[in-house]
């Protein structure tokens, strides 16, 4: 394999929509593209994954006959919402504890799907119910919730103190963090 | 030492003058004294380091900069340890100062390995940086339940979110200590009494390790030169923008 | 080349993030996919992409002398602070640690921007606490760590051994713990 086959496949595997012939010279320099196209396409043929031509453009993609191990739909895994995390880490830190107990040290209500989201993902669960007025619900983590966030019991919860010294204990990154939280749409 | 050694000697490097500000905290400045005395760390004088230290803090507190406490925390220790290298070995002192000067240079090539080893973890061939994951891959077919996504990171920092902002809002006024305008004045003016010579402001300010009432003295009493002077009780003068300031009582 | 070695192939080729053999087993169902990995990753030797294993997961890369070539297409990874190189190199040598150690250590508290970058970059995490008075919470690096700095294993971090040998990652004396505590508190 040439040095400049070399090129043109890491060119192709590094890129992030399929290249027309230029735009892969541009990254490679001089050489004769389409004969390296041609030899690497043949090299693969046989391979997990082929290299192919759409519409003067290439780019790798898994064998026809292996689609099934592919992803069905582009639907990828949703991340968790701010309320939501925020309501896990009170479970987490306080379980069990009733919705209310939430709302009061949220210090905002929560809606109603936030927490069957959590028990949707298998984070939360009902823990029986309070005997008080009301008799209200209790919710507590899994052990799923445990083994998602590598923990080995609720012990592991970083206290407050090693929060303040990890910096995550301050109202100025809020900004930071409600973008890292990137809100999916169900925040209340 | 003299300002000027201060300046010229020991330290050498323009970053040494600057303030302390630029160090992280007192064990960088000793491993970069240290460095600067020897390439290898274990080749260095642990009692001309400690001078140098100490030669260094006395720089900064005679340029009135601010001395974070755990720098003065590691001079006292320094002084110490000086001593007890000085002294006439007592051989049932334990740790012996020579054990204790030993652990002082294990620490600092503690600090510096891992301080190369960032710098080696950094200059390696980094994904993303230097080399790369396929750039759009297919995706796999979900074979875990879950279909929610969270990290440990997301869920601390939401806790940590939660707690800031539920806990009661307190400000608390620390106590300060300030010299009052009135008390620089009185001060000025006694100190000043007769003096003929001209005379830096500085030598007109307390001895204090309290950075805060060090500066406050400073200010206070800077005011109470200029109010001096509007009186006519003094003369002040200034060779150059920045230049130390230098006052002597007024010849009337 | 087998059709299994092929599943395995298109799998590590589709995937978002590294593997580990029992993640690729669970798609490509009965095989020695560990045989499997072997085969394939010699046969990528020469290519302009390889195939590489850190901290027992696996996933496709660009050889390491096209960075050239490629590197003007993406943007620098994020620049970590003096503090957080740190902090990062103290936590990936000595690891588990404490932040009491990691504080000895650099002879500074740690402030904020150290250790919530480092665990917001996917680098660091917290693993249990120490058994021990306190016991304290502790740090240690993860697999996307070795996976960004190309380590195989921690084994492989830049004069590990030299430094062992050294006794410069022994436990930390209790004086140095001590002088690191004693100007604790009177910061700000």
């Amino acid at each position: 394999m040439t040095e400049f086959e070399r090129a043109v496949e890491a060119v192709l595997f590094a890129a992030h929509e399929p290249l027309s012939p230029d735009e892969i010279a541009r990254h490679v320099g001089e050489g004769d593209v389409g004969a390296a196209l041609a030899t690497l396409a043949e090299r693969f043929i046989g391979h997990g994954i082929d290299l192919v031509t759409r519409g003067g453009r290439w780019h790798f993609q898994t064998a026809p006959d292996l689609a099934h191990l592919l992803r069905r739909t582009r639907e990828e895994p949703r991340r968790l919402s701010r309320a939501a995390t925020e309501c896990l880490a009170i479970i987490a830190y306080h379980e069990p504890v009733t919705r209310a107990e939430i709302e009061a040290i949220r210090g905002v209500q929560i809606s109603r799907g936030t927490i069957d989201v959590l028990m949707e993902a298998g984070w939360a669960r009902t823990a029986g119910r309070r005997e008080s007025p009301g008799r209200p619900l209790l919710y507590a983590t899994t052990p799923d919730f445990l083994s998602h966030f590598g923990l080995g019991s609720r012990r592991d919860l970083p206290g407050i103190d090693d929060l303040k010294a990890a910096g995550l204990l301050d109202p100025l990154d809020e900004e930071a963090l409600a973008l890292s939280l990137e809100s999916a749409g169900d925040e209340d | 030492m003299e300002r000027s050694e201060f300046f010229d000697g020991a330290a050498g490097d323009d970053a040494l003058t600057l303030s302390l500000d630029g160090w992280e905290g007192p064990l960088d400045l000793l491993l970069t004294l240290a460095r600067n005395q020897k390439v290898d760390l274990r080749e260095i004088s642990i009692l001309a380091l400690v001078d140098q230290y100490l030669a260094y803090l006395d720089g900064a507190k005679s340029l009135k900069l601010e001395i974070a406490a755990d720098y003065l925390v590691m001079a006292a220790w320094l002084a110490y340890l000086k001593s007890c290298l000085l002294l006439p070995s007592d051989p049932v002192a334990d740790p012996s100062p020579e054990e204790l000067a030993w652990r002082l240079q294990q620490r600092l090539a503690r600090l510096d390995a891992m301080r190369e080893a960032g710098a080696r973890l950094m200059g390696r061939d980094r994904l993303g940086r230097d080399v790369f994951a396929r750039g759009n891959p297919e995706g796999l077919r979900l074979v875990r339940s879950s279909a929610w996504q969270s990290t440990p990171y997301q869920l601390f920092a939401a806790y940590g979110l939660v707690e800031a902002r539920t806990q009661p809002v307190m400000h608390v006024v620390a106590h300060r200590a300030v010299m009052a305008l009135d008390e620089a004045i009185e001060r000025v003016a006694r100190l000043l009494g007769g003096a003929l010579d001209w005379t830096r402001l500085e030598a007109f300010l307390p001895a204090s390790l309290d950075p805060g009432y060090a500066r406050s003295a400073l200010a206070s009493s800077f005011v109470a030169v200029l109010e001096l002077a509007r009186q006519g009780r003094l003369e002040l003068a200034q060779e150059a923008p920045f230049a130390p300031l230098e006052l002597r009582a007024s010849g009337r």
